[in-house]
This record gives C-alpha cells, structure tokens and sequence, in this order.
C-alpha cells in the first residue's frame, strides 16, 4: 500500500471537498461535517488514506462533501461496505456516516455485526428522530406517538435506544455527541478513532424541517446545562447550570437517581464516578432521558477487543508462512493426478 | 451403452468381457459413504485410462434415519473407452446397499441391467422402513434384472474380525469390501485407494486396516467366488485422451482455483464474501482454505453484506467476489446496480439449484438466467457467464476476472449444483501459459487540470479508471446516483443520464467483440437443426447430437458460455439454421433471449424435475424436429 | 400549440383571444409555493371545463439554498378546448419567480413563447447563485420571447400590507400574486382558491387575508395595468367532455383508492405493508389516513420485511400489499418467490424511478418491466399490470385485487413517478356499478378423506384453496420448498417437481383466457405501423398518433395494462401491422418481450433522460418509420 | 373471526401433526418439539387457533410437525411473516421458530424489530451455536475459535449474547430454557405464552452432528446442577449439586460473583433474589458463563408493555368511529368536485 508523505500542519478546511453542499439550511448536519473535518485536521492523516463511506439518507450525502476518498453506497447497507473496504485494507482509515433509518432500519443488522465483530472504524449515526431524505416519516429512533404521514394517529412504535442498542450487540467502544456542541464533538471523535475495532457514535442533530427541536430539551443553548450530562473518566458525575447536581448509584435495585450536592449532606463523594469500561454502568447511562434524568454524552463505554480486520490478515499470514508462497501450478497438482502417455 | 466387443483372459483364466463403456450407481444409506466409494472408484477409473463423468446425488437431508429412502444417497458414474459426456442415462450395474437404496434407484436400472444387492440388510424392519409391502428380492420385482445378492454385510464384519472394532465400526466398512468387488468386476487398481486409506486414517491405523482389509475381501470374493448370477468379470479399455498430467476435478474446486488463478493473473488480492447456501457454500469452504494465496475469505452476515463487502473491496482495490444460489442472488440484486453504476469489478457466482423461492435446495435446474440478464431494477446490463462443464469452471473463473477489471463491470458466473459437485478427470493445464492481465490502477498521470476524473473512460474499452483508496490526489467520490460523466459527481442533469445509460449499455455491448466468435460444437456451420445449449447440459446435448450425426443426421450443437453479450456472429449463425432447438432445465429462458435478439424461431426443450437431461430425451426431440422438418418438406 | 382562432371582448371591453390550447409552466424556488399554485390553477381550470394535464418537476434536494438552479420547483398545466393527452411539449408561458427558475426552465419555452418574470428577486447575489454571468434581462439572453416584466415582490408587499404580516410572510403570498395574474390572463374563476385559503389558514386568517388580497391584486393588476409585451387576456373554450361528476386525482391517490376498491369488492381487510422510498411513499401515506376503510398499514423496517409482512398477512386471510420502488422492490424479489410458490395472493405496487441502483430518485422512468416479469430467481411467473394514467390506476388496483385472489397468485401492478404525481380530471364511477367478487375462503366442505388438502385446485382457474387461519380442521402447512401437489407437504420428488413448475406457468398463462382482448386506442386493427405503448407514455403516443392520423397517416396505437400474461390475441394483432414501434422510457423492455413471445420485429424507441416522451419525438419516430416503409416500396 | 369451541383435554399428540420428523437422530431438536406440543396441551388452545411460523435451517421445519397452521417461509425473515399474520388476525396464537443463524444471522434486524415493536407472539429461537441445515458452519453464536468449513483456521467473530442482544433491542421479555431439561421448558414456555407481546426465549439444543457437546458444560445430567443457575422470580439465586452456591452482587462494580454458602458467614440473605423486572439485572445475568458462572435458565426478563398488534387494531377502531363507516363512493367525492352538463 501507499505509504504517502505527511502533510504538515492539515487545516479543517482541507478535508472539505469542492462539492457545494446541499442540507437544507438550518439542518444540524453542518455543524457535524465542520467537527468531522476539524478532527481529520487534528488527527493529521492524510486526506487519501481515508475514506468515508455511507448509506442512503441526507446524512449520507456526508461523503460527497469530504476531500477523502468517498462511497455513497445504497440504504442501510454502510457497514457491509465498510467492512470489506478493511478485508481489502486494514490500512485505510474508514469512516461510516449512518442515519438512524439508514443504520437502525433497514441497516440494523449489518450494524449489529460490524459492532460485534469489532471491525476497525469510526460509526457516526446521525439520530435525527426522523426519516429526513423521504420527508418526514418516523424512524426506528422516533419517540412514540409521533405523528408523520406514514403515522397520521401517532406511531406505536417502542423506539431503540441506539447506544443501548450498540452495547446490547457487544459494541467496544459506545459514545455520544451533539450537532450543537462542537467544542466537544471532536474530542469524541479523537477518543473514537483512537480506538482499535468498531467505535460507535451516536450524534444528535436536529433535522429543522421535519422534527424540529426533538432535542430542544439538551441540546441548546440554555438546555444543554441541565438536559445534559457530560461523562469523563473517572470523573464524579455533576451537571447543571451550577455543577450543583450529581447522579448517584441506587445500589440495591442497580438504578440511577439524580441528587442535589450539598442538600441533605450530599457530597461530591456520594456520586457515580465514570468508568467506562463498565459496560453495565453504560448501559444505566445510555438509558437516562429528560426530563427525569440528563442526556449522557461523550464516551459511555470503551473496551479494549483485537479488530476484526488485524485478525484476518494475521490468519492470511499465518497461512502463507505455514504453506509457502502461493503457486498456482502447485494447487492445480496437488492431491491424486495421473499421467496419460502419448 | 455397453457393447460387447471381444472376451479377454483374467489372469487367473477367467474370461473377461470386454466392454466400451458402463454405467455404476452405486447407492446406500447416507451412513454408508457412497460418495467416498464413489470418488475412490472415479479415481482408480481414471488412473486405469478411461474417460469418465459422474453424478452424486446427495439426499436433501442432513442424516435422515437410517434405512429411509428420503435417506438415501446415491453416486454414479460412467466411464469407458471412448469420449464420455453424461454421467450416463440409466445405469448398468446398481449396488444397493440397503432396501430403500432399492426403492429409490431400481426404476432408474436398465432393462436387464445387473443388481447388487448387501441381503444383510434387508431385514422386515428395513423392508418396511424403505415402504416395501414384500421382499422385492422375492416378489419378482427383480425379474428382468441380473440380480446378484451378497451378505455383504456379514462377509465385511469376517472380513475385519481381526481388528477388535466395534460392531458398529466394523460395519462401516462395507462400502469399501463393495468397492473391492466392483474393483474386481472392473478390472481396478486397489493401490490409490489403499494409500488414501492409510492417509484418512493415519491416527487409527486399525480402522485403516480394517477397511484395507474389507477391500481386499471384496475383491477377492469377486476373484474366487461363484459369482450369482453368472456374473463375471469386465474390462474396459483405454479411452483415447489427450496425452499429459491429469486430476479429477469439481466445479466447485475448478471455480475456486479459476477465481484464484484469475486475481493472479490481474494481480489483485482476492476477498470472497459469502454467506452458506446450498449447493453454492462448497465455494467458500474451498476458497477459505486457500489463505496462502493472499485470499480473504468473510461469512457474512446475510448474501446481501456478502455482496457489498466484496463490492467494498473492489473499491478498495481488491478483486472483489461473492457467491450463492438462487435465493441467496436474489437478495444481491439492488447492490449489483449498485457496482453496475459505479462501474466496480465484481464477480457474482450463481450456483444455480432448483426453485422458486426455496425450491429442492439439493437438486440441480438452470433456471436463473433471466434473473441473472434481467433481474435488476431499472437499465442494469452486465456480463454473464456459464461454465459447461465442471472443468470448464476453470476457464470461466479466469475469464470472469478478466472482464470484471478490464471493463469496471460486475460479472455474473452462472453454475449449478449438478456441476458443482460432479468430478471429471481435467487435463491440468500449464498456469504458466496463460497471459496475464494484471491491473493498472490510476494514478497521479490521470490527475488533470480538473483533478482525477473517475468517470472518463477508456475510448476502446469504455471503462472508467480503477484509482485505489491510498493513492494521493486520487480521492474522489462515488454513489448509487447518476454520477456526471466525467467526474462522477451527483448529476440530476437529464441529458447527462441519457448519455451515462447509453454508455454503460455501449460498453458491455462492446465486449463482444472482445469475446471469441460463437463456435459450433460438432457438426456444421449451417444446416437443418442447430441444438444450442449452454451450462451443464453440455455432456448429454453433445452425446446426443454426437449419436445422432452417428446416424448421418444434419444437426449441429453450439454450446454458449458467454450469455451476456451474445457472441457477436450467434445471429448469423442460427440464421443458418432451419430450425434451433433449446434445451434448458429450465422453463425456457436463452430461448426468450434468442427469439428476442434475433428474431429466431428457436423452440424450447425444457426439464424441471431436478435430474440434468438423459440423452435419450435430447436424441427423441432432435428427431422430431428433423422429423418434423421431413414432414413439411414433403 | 397554441391557435388564436377568434377575439372576444372582455367584460372590461378589453378584447380577450381565444385560444385551443395552452401549456404553462410555473417555476420558482422550493419555497415559492409552485406546486400550490399549480394545483389552485388546475382544479380552477378544470372547473371552467378545460381538459387537462399536468407535470409536476420536484427538486430531488429536501429544501436547496434559496436561490439555487438545484432547488428550482415547477409545475406544468397543458389545458384545452380539445382532449388533452399531455402536459404538453414546451410552454407558452413562463413563469420565472426568480432567476434560477429561468435559468433551469427557459430551455424548455416555445419559440416566440411569453416569459412573466419576478424581477424583484434579479438581484446580482439571485443572479449569481442561479449561475448567470450577466443579467438576462438586458443581455438579450431573452430575445425571441415576449417578456413580461414584473416585480411581482413589491407589489405583493404593497398588496398585504395592511395585515401586518412579516416581511418573510408577507413575501409567502408573492405565488397568490401570480395566480392572480395568471387567473386574469386565462378568464379563470378565484373562488375555489379563496375558499381553499380560508380553509388552509383558518386558524390564521391573517395570513388568509393577506394570500386573498394578493390574489385579487394580481387580478386586478392584469385587468388594469397596460401589460409589458402588450401581453392581453386570453379564453379558452369549454372542452367537450363525457358529463358528469369530476374530480382532479393524482396517480397515488387512485391507486390507493382501487386496492381499497378492491378489497372491498373481495370483502377482505387490506394489510399494506411498506418502507418509505421516493416516490412510492405517497400510497403508504394516504392509505395511513384510511384506516376506517379496515386498512391496515405497516411501516416495516425494511423492504424485505414489508414484502414478508404482506405475505403473512395473505396467509392470515387478509389481501397483503406491498409497495416500493426499483431498488425496494429488487430487495422483495426472494420474498416474492416464495409467495409464487406458497401460492398466495399479493400485490406488489412498484412506483418506478430512474435507475439503476440509486439513480435519480425524482425523476420518472418505466424501466423496472425486465424486472416484475424476469427478475426472481428460477421459473417464477406472476402477474403484471401496468396503470396507463393518474385516474386509470383505479382500475388497476381494482384489477390487480381481483386477479391476485382469483388466482391465488402475486400481481405486480407497475405506476411510475410522474403517474403518481400528476393530476388529471377524472369522471368519477359509481363504485355501486362495479361487480363485488368476494372470496369464496375453504371450509370444512373442503375436508376429504385425506383432511384438507391445500393444493388441490380449481379446475378452471387452477387456483389452490383459501384456508384462514382459525378456521376448524383446515390447518395445513405451506413452505418454500417444494410442495406435493394436492397436501402440499415438503416433496422432493422430481416428478412433482416438474408437475409443480408447469402447473405454475399454466396457472398464470391461463389468466391470458380472464383479461380483455387487446385493443386498438385510435386506428385501425392492421395497417402500416403499430405504435405499441405502456404505463405513462399513453399521453405522448395518443396525441402522437391522433396528429399524424389527422396528417392521414397510417399508424394505430396499442397501449398494453396487461404486461404478463398478454393479452392472448396480441400475437395476431401486431402481425397485421407492417412495423411495430414501442416507445419505453427505458432502453428497450417490452420491445425485448414482443419480440420474444411473438417474433415480431419490433423496434425500441427509447428515452432515459427522466422526462416524459414529448409529442415531436414520437411524432418524428412515426414519421422516419413511415418514411423507411414508403422508402422500402419505392 | 372464528370462535371455536375450545376442545377438552388436548393431550399433546393432538399437537403432531402426520408428517414423518427428520432431524438427524439425536437433535436435541425433538425434545423441544417434545416440550413444545405438551405446553400447548397444557395451554388448552384449539390446534386451528395457532399459527407456527419459521424460517429456513433444521429448526425451522418446526412447523410441519405441527398439527396447527403452519409457514416455514424464507431464511431469517420469519419476525415479518409473523407481524404480518399477527396485523390480519390478532386473535391467532402465534409462534415463531428460528435458529440462532435464522435469527441472528440473516434475520437479525426483523428479530430486533418485532422485539422493540412488542408483537405479541413467542419467539423461539434455537440455539445450537452452528448452521445445522447447510452443514456446519459457525454461527454468530459460536464461540471464538470454532473450526468449522467457512473458518478451517478457527472463527475470528465476536460471537452474540442472543439474550443480551434481545434486551438491547428493548424486548420485554427473554427467557431460557434447555432441550434436555424437558421438565423445566414447558414452564418458561407457558410464562412466555401468557406475556402480552414479543416474548423470546433461546433454547439451547444440540446439534449432534456439527456441534456436538457446545452445552456440555451446563446442559448435560451430570452438569446441570453445577453449571446452571434456575432462576424463580423473588427467589435467592442459588445453585449446585448441594444447593451450596449462589449468586452476589459486587455493588461497588455492579458485577456478579459466586459464593459458597456457609463459607466467610454467607447465608442466603446475601444472595440476589431475581427481580424479573430490572433489566440491568436481566443483563447481568444474561452475561454469566461456564467456567466462572453458572448458565442462568428460566425467566430473566419480563415487564408488561403494550401488544402493537393490539394497538394497531385500537387506532382502526378508532379512526372507524371517528370517520365513521367506510364509503367508497363518498371516498371518491370527497374534496373539490365539478360536475359537467350534458
Ligand atoms: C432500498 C431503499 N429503500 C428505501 C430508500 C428510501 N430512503 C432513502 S433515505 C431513507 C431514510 C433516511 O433516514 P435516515 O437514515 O434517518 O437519514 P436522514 O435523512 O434522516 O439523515 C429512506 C427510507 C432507499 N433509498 N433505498
Ligand atoms: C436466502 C438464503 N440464504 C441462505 C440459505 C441457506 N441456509 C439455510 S438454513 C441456514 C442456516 C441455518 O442455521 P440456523 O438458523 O442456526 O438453523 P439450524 O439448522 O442450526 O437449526 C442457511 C445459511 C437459505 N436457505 N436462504
Ligand atoms: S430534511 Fe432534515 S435532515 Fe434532511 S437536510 Fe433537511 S433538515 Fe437536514
Ligand atoms: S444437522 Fe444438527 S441441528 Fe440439524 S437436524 Fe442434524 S443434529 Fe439437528
Ligand atoms: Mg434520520
Ligand atoms: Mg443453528
């Protein structure tokens, strides 16, 4: 493979392809193609070792906007693609940008086995709540009694949590972002693809024309203090407005509550540190939803798994160096043959 | 047909018959490992110099209970000392290793075709197991036959009494005491099978004694034995091959390797994605255990992740292949348009199995050639190919990576489970003299004044430029929506569309006429009646027009390997021709493409019944085309 | 073409000119509101008794940057005092509600057309973002056209601005502006379109006010105003049409209406089981506001899984439908077997797009006939439809209900992306009229000495029985592999097999005897050239005939709803015609079957550019054939 | 509908249906039928009131044996055929069968979507850890290392927690149940019966021919006590030949340890008591394996959710009495009409 020169000093603006880009203004996917781009930029690989790589969505039109190599495949199958782009070359540093119908619909599968097989690659989900690129219908994501034209009385639905989801299929590493928060989108990314095997990331971004505000509750501005919880490792778990309230372990029916530092002798002390090998802890984490508990977002889970992808190129060379070097004449002989005599 | 043609002295002083070619079946329960006494006698025929073809019939259960017919596994074989194309219509000599073994196979035996029958098994309850009302070894069912009943079953368990095994392992040897005898009828050597014997069971040297010795006891019962009957021993001449090195060979296996020789010659690593499936996951067994020759192998989770994961390799640079059978394939088609819009190599391989939907998973048909032409949404033209043989498999895998690359386009590979899985003894060619094609990825020199543009072609070809993810200044993007001729950008320019859809059907139009000319088989160029076949019917279309044109009738067989694009001359061809007749084991479909293509009055001639065509029944429909013809012309 | 032919006096004393037919365009950005409008100025049409037609041209992006060529959106109205067959070639009118709708759309206007142009949106930013170098209205860009200059935006504002909107509100009400204008340029009545908006904004009657008034001061502003170009008023006589009582229907809407038709006529609660996909989506949409017809609908996660659902709701006893585009309905393909085999009923409605793969999702296409007559895997016949207009898919869907139950067989019923779309005037039936024909479901009449036996047929119609679910002792187990005939149980007899597959094919080649003969659209049953058509190319090849019949040529148009099994007479049909012409928006499919099934030599006439036929284009095909033959007889 | 007169004292051979059972001899496959047919007995339903639905591999020709209405459909896809018979008709009682390849190989997204939908049918998924029909190879179920004819170098894959899989996908309920324990299935399989909704159930069973002995360890006569922990709602989870072992919480980790009772002061108090309604247990247990834990069989999970078959069903009966009775002719009038003279 290629082994190109680094370049120095790579800006955001140099993972930016020349492709005019065509989301509908407002839509929170822009915010997310300018943390994705920073992170490149901050990671420094070079724009032609990587690949992005989608299903069918107006988030997967991501591709078509990065300066890398790019595979706009077809609905929900992403993560078959990705997979064997790495089965071809474990070298390449693959992205996957999914919706939330694109990848838990009609693509849920295929993402349920590229988590469980942990093969080496960043999973962006772009959650919307929505089907946005089909106008509007609920998604997988949707929260129950939503109406859209293919629910005009509200859907039935249960929704899927996409990270409980992701830990229930063996996922190694399991994190969460916002298309609004893009001081600390690409930490999450950086942490995503340090990480060896399948990193999944479940982004929220507002789809403006067709679930506006679905994450008003966390997500803005004046929200995302107390809507949200902001995990670090190691870390007491305090949020609010005024870092004034904690979440706290119900030890005996293995729960969560939310308490307030300082009332009834509440300390720092008394809270859940985050250890994000847990991956009991993620999912108690993944399950907390406004208004009775904060969003948590950064990494919720992250354990150390070989990667797919090594796995099989090591099988490969370990057959090469036990057989010897491939010879085709050799293969076509090989076992009983006779000879006919002229 | 086996003719009687000369008496030979045994050895021993006994005459042996001298005979052209036989047919054997041998059948037994799924336990009683017909298919490895089947494969032994394939080899020790071909090591004794005759041309041979045979036919497993595996029963559709894993391991039905023992004793019922829907248990029983059959293996046939035809071999003698002329060209042998079919694995014969009805056999001459059938070993029945239990009743329901009988009851399923008797009605295929010949008219007065030789019986060998183990009696140790037919106890009531087996009688019963197997459906009979009566002992057909007493009821007379067997009139007509030359019926030679052993105990087989108790001469085995005398026969390896020395070794201290179980009943049951001791029993197990039977097929090979069976072997011995048909060894003996036959004239065989009993050395290949002794050593592969000795190699199976290199960690239990007494089972490997134990069924030596059963060997040996078989064909020594046939050496000294009064045999029932009358039956005595044959021989079969050397068939006039082609000089060199021989093996027999699979479809399966010869696909495999032709797939790995292809990647060679392209000098590409190879990825197979894969989900199982019968008759189509022999393939992926085959290819996984091939690593040394840099070949990845992936179970997917479902044939539709198989397909985008080889197409995913090929957009990586690798020579991207997936495999299945009819439903499995069907699955695959959306992600096919996919790879025919981005214009990416890929090769489909369809082992083709009886249906619809799940249909007799283990029984062979042609039948996805329309799903394979036609079986895509919107305008999706690619390349397909059909092997004709099980060693033709070979020619056709290399050939399928040569157009894959050549012309950015998925290729479909059409097989079946018939071919799949029947041996045929393959004159190993010299990989050596095959001219390599190996790929030449874009790079920098294809970077212009507007960057790289994936999407300008190749002015002969039409293939746009393969540029490997890794190479700097090539990135570039791609998709399922039309791409701008040139830079492969999102187009929704209507013109644009218009001029990319003419383009992809131009270009694998154009392959015509990088293909061979449409031979003919045998016979001539032009004449009363043309037999066009393609795939598996191969053997019994040329055995049957071979015996007809033995009989000084005008007919012609053409055999078609590439479906898509039709050879460039075929219509000239037919055209030459009173009459085309079709047959297909399917409910006719080249022959909707032919009639569609050229206008042809091509008829069809088809058989859906899960067995390949007997050549009687292409030798009956030959004759009443030309009788036919002789009938208007009056 | 428009044809002045008399002028009338305006209530005003203006002199209006009356015209035959007119074709205008309405073009904006996504957010002007061009489909509104469009729609308000059909049904207003329609109720001043024109004949119509529409086009309606969405952008593929969800919301482009204003201002952009990519997110211009139009709508086409042809109306007449004569039967309309299309929304006619090219525009006589224009309407450019900013630059980027000029830019995309002025291609399209007739020579010496009218162009009314927003000027207030020509700012150099608009001009730039629409990709024009200088401004067309003073380069000359515009010359050849009649050109009306407006700014319609001020006028707009000034028009509402005693409601107090918002600057942005207030610019929403610049499309009712031009209603305005346009309802005065065409004698149209603006009632309805009040109505509408009092209706549409009822809990905002500000903003009905503001739409209201700015409808009424475009009116007023053509009645007044001394018009650039000496643009004038214009009438349009009543067509002659069928009495009765009408409505306008978009394609999706009478199907959706006709399966409901349809399963009421059989007396089954419908299970419509879908994923979204552009344009399919629309039928999910509306039969989800009809659940008080016992509709059930089902948003499954996927194709396959919305196929399967559909299927086992047939199996439950209730009529399974399923609906996508070419690449869903490529993934229902293995799914759509096993209901050939299981043999139940099912409806697979496929929208047709532009392909392959992907393609362009808005655009409009009819090349997935390959694929609902071909694109399964092994010999798996169904049945095909083919609605030919918006209002002829309520007979479709009734259609395809009635065969699908009669038959116990899968109909695909084919519709396209513009039929879905457009809207026509449709003489609405009296449901009362149309025979119900219930489903006869098994009962215990049906056990017999051997239970029920699920695959014992109709003799005539050689349809299995109908057992729901529920029902005593009927229970019976059906599967994809192949079943005995009669019990219906797993067989892997070949016999049966062979059996199986030809009753399949029989079944539905039979349903050739049940469907109407083909007939003749215009022209006579034999002659010089047959123009063969289906699916939404109806409009362009009728008007195409009709003229060059009236140029006294001889040409006849077929137009097939029947794609599989044809109509049995077709054969004999199409022999009597010199030259057989079948415009596809595809590359050549019902051209490929013609051929095949009756070795006509059909020729393709094909366009893939994601628009509909024009009328020259099949005018000038009829023409050169025509030619070729006087050519030939010289 | 039809209301048939319920039959008295069905004994399970009303439940067979005369078609000749063909699993190799030796599937653990004919103790579940087995189990199977006496819990419908028991049950009580009228054989033409049930539906059994499946895929395509050796469990899945479950249906034929069967004496109810029966579909074996198309490999993996089953979960849609059911939602399907379950949208026409909510009043049959349906079950579903499919293997751990049917289900969680191809079939694992409808699976995960009939799961979160909460379709009230029973879902048995049988678990041999190998493809059975088409010859052995692994499963995404198989252990890591497996040997099998697609993996001559031993199974690279993750394998799936079909358990933890289902209450990632939001299941409410999931059980286990063994082929050999034929006294312990038709329990979870009655539980599983009277639950409204999805209820799954994995069957561990033997494939004697390409996986034999994967549930030694565990399912055997000789290692049942030792290797599995039977769970009962409100009761101390204890477990062993002796009845001397049992289940702890690691608060602090929220993780499970074995104890020896008697040993260190250890009583029963200490021990877990199964709470079927918390899931973070649910998961807990779930993850627990031979060597280090006991296998836990019975009901790990149930909670009451709403059916969406029965759901769907409301919102027609809404809309009918809302819209009134359906009217074809009135459909076609509705909206702007105009009538044309003569
Ligand atoms: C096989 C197939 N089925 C359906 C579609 C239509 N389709 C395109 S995108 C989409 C859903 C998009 O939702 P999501 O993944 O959430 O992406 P978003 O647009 O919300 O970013 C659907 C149903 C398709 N293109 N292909
Ligand atoms: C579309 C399709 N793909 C593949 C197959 C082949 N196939 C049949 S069963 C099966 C796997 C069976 O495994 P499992 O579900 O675990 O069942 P088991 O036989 O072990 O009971 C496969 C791959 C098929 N029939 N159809
Ligand atoms: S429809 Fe929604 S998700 Fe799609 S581009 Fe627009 S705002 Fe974004
Ligand atoms: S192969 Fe295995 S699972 Fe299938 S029937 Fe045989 S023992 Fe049972
Ligand atoms: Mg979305
Ligand atoms: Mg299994």
């Amino acid at each position: 493979m290629n082994a190109p020169a680094k370049p120095s000093a790579l800006l955001a603006k140099d993972f930016a392809s020349d492709q005019e880009v065509r989301w509908c203004p407002g839509c929170g996917d822009y915010a997310i193609l300018k943390g994705v781009q920073k992170t490149l930029a901050d990671i420094g690989t070079a724009p032609e070792n990587v690949v992005f790589v989608s299903g069918i969505g107006c988030s997967s039109r991501f591709p078509y906007y990065m300066s890398t190599y790019g595979f706009h495949t077809i609905h929900g199958r992403a993560p078959a693609f990705a997979t064997g782009i790495k089965l071809a070359n474990p070298q390449l540093d693959v992205w996957l940008v999914t919706g939330d119908g694109d990848g838990l619909s009609i693509g849920g599968n295929h993402l349920l086995h590229v988590l469980r097989r942990n093969v080496n690659m960043q999973i962006l989900l772009f959650n919307n709540e929505i089907y946005g690129l089909t106008k509007g219908q609920y998604s997988p994501t949707s929260k129950q009694g939503l109406r859209s034209p293919s629910t005009p009385m509200g859907s039935l639905d249960r929704p899927l949590s996409p990270a409980l989801f992701a830990l229930g299929a063996n996922a190694t590493f399991v994190a969460r972002a916002v298309d609004t928060q893009q001081k600390h989108m690409p930490g999450v990314l950086l942490r995503a693809h340090a990480h060896q095997g399948a990193s999944f990331v479940e982004i929220y971004t507002n789809c403006i024309v067709y679930n506006d505000g679905a994450f008003a509750s966390f997500a803005e501005k004046n929200t995302a203090a107390e809507g949200e919880l902001v995990l670090e490792q190691g870390a007491p778990m305090i949020f609010g407005k005024d870092r004034d309230k904690g979440i706290r372990l119900k030890r005996d029916t293995l729960s969560l509550e939310v308490v307030q530092l300082g009332v009834n002798g509440i300390t720092e002390d008394d809270l859940l540190r985050h250890d994000e090998t847990n991956r009991v802890l993620a999912g108690l984490l993944a399950e907390m939803r406004n208004p009775d508990f904060p969003v948590a977002v950064g990494v919720l889970y992250c354990k150390a798994a070989p990667a797919y992808d090594t796995a099989v190129h090591e099988q490969i060379a370990a057959a090469r160096s036990a057989k010897g070097a491939a010879d085709i004449n050799k293969l076509l002989r090989g076992g009983a043959t006779w000879t006919v005599g002229d | 047909m086996v003719t009687s043609t000369a008496i030979q002295l045994e050895p021993t002083g006994t005459p042996r018959e001298e005979v052209e070619s036989v047919v054997v079946r041998f059948a037994g329960d799924s336990g009683d490992g017909m298919q490895l006494t089947g494969s032994q006698f394939t080899l020790a025929t071909a090591l004794a110099g005759n041309d041979l073809a045979t036919f497993p019939d595996f029963p559709a259960e894993i391991r039905a209970p023992i004793g019922t017919t829907f248990g029983v596994s059959a293996f046939q074989i035809n071999f003698g000392a002329r060209k042998i194309a079919t694995a014969g219509d009805a056999p001459d000599v059938l070993v029945a290793m239990n009743p329901a073994a009988l009851k399923v196979n008797l009605v295929d035996v010949k008219a007065g075709g030789t019986v060998i029958i183990d009696t140790g098994t037919f106890s009531d309850r087996n009688l019963k197991k197997a459906g009979f009302g009566s002992n057909p070894l007493e009821d007379g069912s067997l009139d007509g036959y030359q019926v030679v009943t052993i105990d087989i079953s108790k001469l085995t368990m005398e026969a390896v009494k020395a070794y201290g095994l179980s009943n049951k392992e001791a029993l197990r040897s039977k097929n090979m005491w069976t072997l011995g005898l048909i060894y003996w009828l036959y004239d065989r050597d009993r050395e290949t099978t002794t050593n592969w014997l000795r190699g199976k069971f290199a960690k239990r040297p007494d089972i490997a004694d134990a069924n030596i010795a059963a060997l040996d006891a078989g064909h020594i019962y046939g050496e000294t034995a009064e045999l029932p009957g009358g039956m005595h021993g044959y021989s079969v001449l050397q068939a006039e091959i082609t000089p060199g090195l021989y093996r027999t060979i699979t479809g399966a296996e010869a696909l495999a390797w032709g797939l790995a020789a292809g990647a060679k010659l392209a000098n590409l690593r190879m990825v197979l994605a894969s989900y199982p499936i019968t008759p189509a996951s022999t393939l992926l067994h085959i290819l996984a255990g091939m690593k040394q020759f840099d070949i990845v192998t992936f179970q997917a989770e479902d044939e539709i992740a198989a397909v985008c994961a080889a197409i995913g390799a090929s957009f990586a640079g690798s020579l991207g292949v997936t495999s299945s059978s009819g439903p499995g394939i069907a699955l695959k088609g959306e992600a096919i348009g996919l790879a025919i819009g981005v214009e990416l190599p890929l090769i489909v391989v369809n082992s083709q199995r009886a249906g619809p939907s799940t249909g007799l998973p283990t029984k062979t048909e042609q039948s996805d050639l329309y799903q394979a032409v036609f079986g895509r949404n919107a305008d999706a033209p690619l390349v397909v190919l059909a092997a004709s043989s099980s060693a033709n498999c070979f020619d056709i895998g290399i050939e399928a990576v040569r157009l894959a690359t050549k012309y950015m386009t998925p290729v479909m590979v059409l097989s079946d489970g018939y071919m799949g899985n029947a041996s045929e003894p393959w004159l190993i060619p010299d990989f050596d003299s095959y001219a390599p094609f190996p790929v030449a990825f874009a790079d920098h020199e294809q970077i212009g004044a507007e960057g790289y543009l994936p999407y300008v072609r190749d002015e002969k070809t039409l293939a746009r430029p393969w540029a490997r993810p890794g190479t700097p200044g090539l990135q570039h993007r791609i998709g399922g929506i039309e791409r701008a001729d040139g830079s492969g950008n999102i187009s929704y320019d209507a013109e644009n569309h218009q001029r990319m859809t003419n383009l992809r059907a131009a270009k694998i139009n154009g392959i015509a006429n990088d293909i061979p000319l449409q031979g003919v088989e045998q016979g001539n160029e032009s004449g009363k009646l043309a037999v066009v076949g393609w795939g598996s019917t191969y053997g019994p279309i040329s055995r049957a027009v071979g015996n007809m044109r033995d009989l000084d009738h005008d007919v012609s067989h053409i055999h078609l390997r590439h479906i898509w694009p039709l050879p460039r001359n075929l219509g000239d061809l037919l055209a030459g021709f009173d009459q085309v007749l079709v047959p297909e084991m399917n409910n006719g479909q080249l022959v909707t493409l032919l009639r569609a293509q050229y206008l042809v009055a091509a008829e069809p001639l088809n058989k859906v019944n899960g067995q390949p065509f007997k050549i009687v029944e292409i030798e009956a429909a030959i004759q009443s085309r030309l009788d036919r013809e002789f009938g208007e012309a009056k």
